[in-house]
């Protein structure tokens, strides 16, 4: 190599300080961009970052009344578990008690006080303050008052327990109005209206199914959507395995198989409306077989001769044989216990079907009995003041009231009847005769729409409350529900917008109700409980139960039993004993199949509908996500030439909707199956228009016993579009093909 | 030189380079109990930052679902059962992702857990392939949430990014929580039910349990033994950390 | 071997050369054509999955990997036979080779290109692919030798380099060749291509020795490739993967296809650059020959591995094999069938065999069967593995499918660049074959 | 063999040569940056200064960075921390920065320090493991008791970190899982 020239060196040198800087530039360039480091001003006492505190209170997505705890990292709320001290879930929770952190951070929560631009229903809001909007409807209602017109003042709520509800009681009694009422879709009317008739006591009994050897489910779906999944659940998972060498079996009879009916070991689709009779067939059986052997016996079998296996068996389409091992099993098993409840208590028979599932316990002398039914102890404090209607009858009473112009100022809080009743209800024609539509709502709903004022509430995870789980859990237990994170936006706990409407009004109103907030008046009643437990208490003892109920989220007497068991006599049940079977609204001729809706463990009535999580969730038992569909036996897709994914019309005397087919092995022939939830016209951008509502093609029939919907007794006909629509599911092919997946073969185990 | 090569090559005989694991993380999950109600999927969802991907998406079959229930029908109306099973990472000790990836971006660590490195992925999504439980989930997208429900994310875990593949990590870091206070504690060991995955915390039926197979007296250790036990696939010798109880017949 | 008489030396290097040195708008305008498919229908879609991520292809969670595998893996497969024909050709002095040789060798090098640039294409986070080189870095991170994909990236790259080196020696002769007949800027650039070669009898010696030493070299070499390349997959537990056949079944695959590409650019070569003289029948004969052994050792794999499969029994692999013969798609399985095993049958018949037009619609036959086979392994088995439940389906998107085509463009893009560069047919080895000088007048 | 590569090269030697001295450079200039440039000092809402809280009037580390041993995150002292002090000393009371802090502290405002010292989100990094492990605050942030404005003194990336790691032979120290998460 030749020597090197200075020029050549000078420009060596220049390549490489270009490239040096170059890399200097690029080291430069992948430097992370700077962030801020924010103090707080004050810091609070338990404050550490980057370490997570849980937060007690009560869950509020089904009226089970779950405790739950929150995890908080730096004032977020992350994660959503079951409070393990509390006695409903202790420690557990379900996929829809998990969610409520969408309902929290959900981008669609309303965030500040809305009023209608000029005409209602039409969805045009614009945000007003509070104030405003209070005086408005302060001075409104002070009018009706002072013209002692209150009872033209109407309140609606969703189901409201603890002491809400008696704040809500108290302010329409205040007012002057005796017309607050309630409505819940998941309102177990049946059970309490047939628990009235044979027990003479209108409370749910606590169902012990985490001791029973043999449950026998007549439609309730104990383990997705019955009263308190997560302790049916709890309960079990310990029938199952959580006794050693007992294994409890389960029964379940219903025409579509639930997540309940998975889990039992037989399933039994007796004929859609008569599994009351099926019941009663059993109980005959129990009588006639000699395994009842009451002092009343002769009358049992006099209430039951015409409800012989035979004459059953051709009813409810269920083999006699069947119906006499069944009898057999239930009458000598060690705790056998029956349950009501799903689409068996949401006929035109519902009351009476009850009736004959309490026959059946009676008989099988069930009652106060571990594994059996066990009445409630007398609840840690009444909170529900006076029966207010609840249920279709009250709506109907509340449309015709708004009909005929009674009603000037209807009050609603966290109840959507426009789209968990049946367009027969004529509830959204009815309220545009009302004046004044105030909606108390987190979320712009289908009734919320139709509101002139919305009052957007916190989310139960941002308010004061407590709760009593009902039913019991065998001793006095309430719960806290305290708020675990600020409040997102500006908004008020339901109480807080009563407490704040009361001071407007004026009157006695803000004397009787003089509470700052919310939590005074909680407080205020807690103390009063306390004060009448242990009289004298002196005040830093209530401050310490007081702090202490808050940190656990639940107080209760464990020691404390449901004294003495009550065992009514069977003669109510005896002379309340019919011919349970439903009628089905439409000809069988003309509407070959029979309408099952059926509620899902994620959206129960459709209040879930709003949360991308359980949107997300595959349901159980078809894995479909997003959007609903309905459900033909194989056999009856095949006669009719229906594939997955075509679009039918399922059309019933009250109107049709279109809807994807899917092929649902386990449903009886003759039934169609639809999830309700689905199908809403508002209700934020995960709900909205997304598949479509059962409900709304229901007859508007009642079982007149117990005055709610009798969403379980419609005929329908379906016809296929010939459209196709993907039924969006994440499951490949739901057989294992002979592979060992579920386990090996037996024998081999 | 011959000894270091021989046991260079012992080493790479074993997957996770590991002949015992200091703690060896195991779940059983007992089908009789479980009811397919999917707490378990909505409570992995909620700590492990699973994305929101969307009807459109999940028509494609893009969802992430670190732990998903499956479903399997036998016999026909009207003798017709369902049979659900849960199915997560099997956090196989013979993982058969481990050996394929090439960057090593999944590995097996100390604690018998087959980890998933986000940061290390290129996303060749050969582990997918080769997993024969199909668990392993790929960022086909970035995922976003709609304000604010970002909020809720959770802090200790990272939002993974497009093209990486994501899977079950047992809850690591509740591990990784359990082991400092143990740390903190005078350097005990961890002690049964002190980490509870996320799934495992939230099953109702308490049909899932979680614990240190090493720990003879462990909860888990004991169901493993039960008669029911087995293991999904496992003639095809991964060696799973995941025992299935079978279900039960009445 | 001439059919249209034998040239002079003279006529060689015009021939050839002129090739290189005259420039005819025709070659531009194709030229211009594939760069444009190729950044149309590659790039483009490319840069938008970029952005979007790998959603934008059609794979999902049950068949993560789709189209961009299979081409890779076709286009690993065409890159044999190139260099590995020409290595065993030139070991066995086989005459005939020599003109097709060097375009063949070509072949090689640019659908190795084309194969690795699928990885990119591929691969979730391709800006950091780096990772699956053995680099030195500060955190101390290395690749993971376990692992098959692994292997493939040490096989591909050593074959690439391999191929290179034996393509450019082979061509340092011819590079003097034009850098004497050239001038001005092209010259100089020869003169460096061509590392000064003066064409003494000790340079012969040398490059002959080197040469032949790659040949040896390379031959081990073509076949491991292919062989990693099918454990990509024969290595996975995967039903209807997961065979013992798989390393044999997919070299033989990719010499096949490769030979069948071969047929496909000699036909070019002949049409476009006027090589009849260097590229005749006795060329087209024998790679007929060629093809139909391949043929028939290909299918008799498939029937081997048909027949182990259904006596194995095993529930998984009865599935596989079912829905593959039977399922949504049969038709393409069929359809492969039929293009690599029957069709070239017809080759037996002289007519076809020496008819360069028939030649030409067997081979791309061919091709396209041996691409619908490689997209089949991937499509059909990996959607369908353990877990029914899980089971699912793959169709590409609109992105694979331009990718697809696109790939095409480039690797004739590529090409177009080649014969511009280098002689298309080898000058000296061509001349080598001609009979003893006669002064022709 | 005659054929020599150099005298081929000859006419292409400058240049390619020159490219690779570049390249050279480029790589030089990476690790430069990586080992000298990595610095980085904003300058913050309020001038304070270190020198004088930390040697002038000895104050150590965690009596302001309270949360340091005990979590994951050192923490700034909050605003009363600040005020806490200052309001105690009289002499102090009037110079411009306390002013500013003073404003601060009426206001109820949070002071928004520019942060020096940033690991990437996907990082899980403790103190109090460090600080348990008796590392030296020093050891990762420098002489902060001499810095008047706060310099970062280390890139605070994966090589630094695993630099450290290896030398001290921390246990599972190279595991990805115990950094990464």
């Amino acid at each position: 190599m030749s020597k090197i020239s200075r020029r050549d060196l000078l420009q060596y040198i220049g390549a490489g300080g270009i490239g040096a800087v170059g890399g200097v530039l690029y080291g430069e360039s992948i430097e992370r961009p700077v962030e801020l480091l924010v103090p707080q001003v004050v810091p609070p006492e338990d404050f550490s970052p980057g370490i997570a505190t849980w937060y007690n209170t009560v869950c509020n997505q089904c009226s089970a009344g779950c405790g739950i705890s929150v995890r908080i990292r730096e004032g977020k709320a992350k994660k959503i578990e079951g409070n393990p001290v509390h006695p409903v879930s202790q420690g557990r929770l379900c996929a829809r008690g998990q969610s409520g952190l969408n309902a929290l951070y959900n981008p669609d929560r309303i965030r500040a006080p809305l009023t209608n631009a000029g005409q209602r229903g039409t969805g045009s809001f614009h945000p007003i303050d509070w104030d405003e909007a209070l005086t408005t409807i302060g001075s409104r209602i002070s009018r009706l008052k002072i013209e002692d017109d209150a009872s033209r003042v109407r309140l609606l709520t969703g189901r409201v327990r603890g002491h809400l509800d008696e704040l809500f009681a108290q302010f329409m009694d205040l007012l002057g109005s005796q017309h607050y009422q309630q409505y819940d879709f998941t309102n177990p009317s049946a059970l309490l209206a047939a628990n009235r008739i044979s027990f003479g006591t209108e409370q749910l009994p606590y169902y012990d199914i985490k001791n029973a050897d043999l449950l026998l489910s007549f439609g309730a779906d104990y383990l997705g959507t019955w009263i308190s999944p997560v302790h049916h659940g709890l309960a079990y998972g310990h029938m199952r395995q959580g006794r050693a060498a007992r294994r409890g079996k389960t029964v379940q009879v219903e025409p579509r198989m639930s997540l309940s009916g998975a889990a039992a070991d037989e399933w039994i689709a007796a004929r859609p409306g008569t599994e009351g009779l099926l019941a009663l067939g059993l109980a005959h059986v129990l009588v006639s077989d000699g395994h009842y052997s009451g002092s009343d016996r002769a009358e049992w079998s006099n209430a039951l001769q015409a409800h012989s296996p035979s004459v059953v068996s051709a009813a409810t389409d269920v083999p006699e044989d069947k119906i006499l091992q069944l009898a057999r099993e239930f009458a000598s098993s060690k705790a056998s216990l029956a349950i009501a409840g799903g689409a068996t208590t949401a006929g035109t028979n519902a009351v009476a079907s009850a009736v004959a599932v309490n026959a059946l316990n009676q008989l099988a002398g069930n009652l106060g009995q571990p594994g059996g039914i066990i009445f409630n102890a007398d609840q840690a404090f009444s909170t529900s003041p006076d029966a207010k209607p609840v249920g279709m009858q009250g709506i109907l009473d509340l449309v015709a009231a708004m009909e005929s112009g009674e009603v000037d100022v209807l009050l609603l809080h966290d109840s959507n009847p426009v789209f968990s009743l049946p367009d027969g209800v004529g509830f959204r024609e009815a309220i545009d005769k009302v004046p004044l539509v105030v909606a108390l709502s987190s979320f712009r709903d289908e009734t919320t729409e139709l509101a002139d004022f919305v009052l957007p509430t916190n989310i139960y995870l941002e308010s004061w409350g407590d709760d009593v789980p009902d039913p019991g859990v065998g001793f006095p237990v309430a719960s806290i529900s305290q708020p675990v994170v600020a409040k997102l936006y500006d908004t008020l706990s339901a109480g807080d917008i009563i407490l704040s409407l009361a001071r407007q009004i004026g009157g006695e109103l803000p004397i009787q109700m003089s509470w700052g907030s919310m939590e005074e008046f909680v407080r205020e009643r807690w103390r009063a409980e306390f004060d009448k437990r242990e009289s004298d208490a002196a005040e830093q003892d209530f401050e310490e139960f007081w702090q202490a109920a808050i940190a656990a989220g639940v107080w209760g007497q464990p020691g404390a039993t449901a004294g003495d068991q009550l065992v009514p006599s069977a003669a109510s049940t005896i002379a309340a004993i019919s011919d349970p079977v439903s009628e089905f609204a439409g000809s069988e001729s003309e509407y070959p199949f029979v309408l099952h809706p059926f509620l899902t463990a994620t959206f129960l009535d459709g209040r879930g509908a709003n949360l991308p999580w359980l949107q997300e969730l595959p349901d159980p038992m078809t894995s479909v996500v997003y959007g609903s569909w309905v459900e033909l036996n194989p056999a009856t897709a095949d006669e009719l030439g229906i594939e997955e994914g075509d679009v039918l019309e399922v059309v019933s005397t009250a109107g049709s909707v279109r809807v994807p087919a899917l092929i649902f092995p386990a449903i009886r022939p003759g039934v169609v199956a639809m999830p309700v939830g689905q199908g809403h016209e508002a209700y934020g951008r995960y709900a909205t228009d997304r598949g479509v509502n059962p409900i709304h093609i229901v007859a508007a029939q009642m079982d007149a016993e117990a005055g709610d919907l009798a969403w379980a007794a419609t005929r329908v006909k379906i016809r296929n579009t010939g459209e196709r629509m993907q039924v969006v599911k994440i499951g490949g092919v739901s057989r294992t093909l002979g592979r060992q997946i579920l386990g090996p073969a037996d024998g081999h185990a | 030189m011959v000894s270091t090569f021989v046991e260079k090559l012992k080493a790479y005989s074993k997957p996770g380079y590991y002949d015992e694991f200091e703690y060896h993380w195991t779940m059983t999950i007992d089908l009789d109990r479980c009811t397919g109600c999917e707490a378990c999927v909505v409570a992995c969802q909620a700590e492990n930052n699973l994305p929101i991907v969307g009807e459109k998406r999940y028509a494609r079959n893009r969802e992430i679902k670190w732990i998903r229930i499956e479903r399997y029908w036998e016999g026909d109306y009207p003798d017709v059962k369902m049979g659900f099973i849960p199915i997560l990472c099997q956090h196989c000790d013979d993982a058969p992702c481990e050996t394929v990836c090439p960057v090593f971006a999944t590995y097996h660590n100390r604690d018998g857990l087959n980890t998933q490195v986000y940061n290390r992925c290129i996303g060749t999504r050969s582990c997918a392939i080769y997993c024969p439980y199909e668990v392993r989930y790929f960022n086909w997208f970035t995922y976003t949430w709609d304000e604010p429900l970002e909020q809720q994310l959770n802090p200790d875990v990272s939002v993974r990014e497009k093209g990486v593949m994501e899977k079950c990590t047992f809850c690591i870091q509740r591990i990784r929580i359990a082991k400092d206070n143990a740390k903190d504690d005078d350097k005990r060991r961890v002690r049964d039910g002190e980490v509870v995955p996320a799934c495992v915390q939230s099953c109702p039926t308490e049909a899932m349990v979680f614990g240190d197979s090493n720990d003879p007296e462990a909860e888990v250790s004991k169901k493993m033994k039960n008669e029911r036990g087995y293991k999904v696939l496992e003639e095809l010798n991964t060696t799973p950390s995941v025992v299935y109880l079978k279900k039960a017949h009445a | 071997m001439f059919d249209h008489g034998q040239p002079s030396y003279a006529d060689v290097n015009k021939d050839v050369l002129s090739t290189m040195l005259e420039t005819g708008p025709r070659y531009w305008i194709l030229l211009g054509t594939t760069m444009s498919i190729a950044v149309i229908c590659f790039f483009m879609p490319w840069l938008y999955q970029l952005f979007v991520g790998i959603g934008a292809a059609g794979m999902n969670r049950n068949a993560v990997w789709g189209t961009y595998i299979s081409n890779f893996i076709f286009w690993i497969g065409l890159s044999h036979s190139g260099t590995l024909l020409s290595a065993v050709l030139h070991i066995t002095n086989s005459h005939w080779r020599k003109s097709i040789y060097r375009s063949a060798e070509a072949m090689t090098l640019f659908s190795l290109m084309t194969a690795a640039l699928f990885i990119m294409v591929h691969v979730g986070r391709v800006w950091f692919v780096h990772w699956t080189f053995p680099i030195p870095n500060p955190m101390g991170l290395w690749p993971n030798f376990r692992s098959p994909l692994m292997f493939d990236v040490m096989a591909i790259t050593t074959y690439l380099t391999a191929s290179s080196i034996f393509i450019y020696m082979g061509s340092v002769p011819d590079f003097a060749a034009v850098r004497d007949a050239s001038t001005g800027l092209r010259r100089r650039l020869y003169t460096i291509f061509s590392f000064g070669w003066r064409g003494t009898a000790r340079e012969w010696h040398t490059l002959g020795w080197a040469y032949t030493f790659f040949a040896v070299f390379v031959i081990p070499l073509a076949v491991s490739v292919h062989s990693i390349v099918s454990w990509d997959f024969a290595l996975s537990i995967v039903p209807g993967l997961h065979h013992t056949i798989f390393a044999p079944y997919f070299v033989c695959g990719a010499i096949y296809s490769g030979t069948a590409g071969i047929v496909t650019v000699m036909y070019c070569l002949r049409k476009f650059l006027g090589f009849e003289k260097y590229i005749g029948q006795v060329h087209l004969d024998n790679l007929g020959k060629l093809l139909i052994a391949l043929s028939l050792i290909w299918s008799y794999i498939n029937i081997l591995e048909l027949f182990s499969t259904w006596y194995g029994g095993t529930s998984f692999e009865l599935e596989a094999l079912k829905f593959r013969l039977t399922g949504f798609y049969a038709p393409l399985y069929w359809e492969m069938i039929t293009f690599c095993a029957f069709v070239p049958l017809l080759i037996f018949f002289k007519k076809i065999r020496w008819s360069w037009n028939k030649m030409l619609v067997v081979s791309i036959l061919i091709n396209i069967g041996m691409l619908t086979e490689r997209f089949i392994i991937v499509a059909t088995s990996l959607p369908r593995k353990f877990l029914p439940d899980a089971f699912g389906f793959y169709l590409p998107s609109w992105v694979e499918i331009s990718i697809t085509i696109g790939s095409f463009a480039i690797f004739a893009t590529l090409f177009l660049i080649f014969i511009k560069w280098v002689p298309a047919v080898s000058l000296y080895e061509v001349k080598e074959t001609l009979k003893p000088l006669r002064r022709n007048t | 063999m005659s054929i020599s590569v150099l005298d081929a090269l000859r006419p292409a030697k400058k240049p390619v040569l020159l490219g690779l001295v570049a390249v050279l450079g480029l790589l030089v200039g990476v690790w430069v940056h990586g080992k000298y440039f990595s610095d980085r000092s904003p300058v913050q809402p309020i001038e304070f200064s270190h020198t004088v809280h930390a040697t002038d009037n000895e104050i150590p580390c965690q009596h302001c960075h309270i949360y340091a041993a005990t979590t994951p995150v050192a923490g700034v002292p909050s605003v009363s921390k600040c005020i806490g002090c200052h309001r105690s000393l009289p002499d102090t009371r009037e110079t411009p920065e306390i002013l500013k802090l003073n404003a601060y502290w009426e206001n109820r405002e949070p002071i928004p320090w520019i942060k020096v010292h940033d690991v990437a989100d996907f990082v899980h990094f403790t103190h109090k493991r460090h600080i348990k492990a008796d590392v030296e605050c020093r050891e990762c942030h420098g002489p902060v008791e001499t810095m008047d404005r706060v310099t970062r003194v280390a890139t605070m990336k994966m090589p630094w970190c695993v630099e450290c790691h290896t030398e001290r032979e921390v246990e599972h120290g190279r595991d990805c899982w115990t950094c990464h998460k």
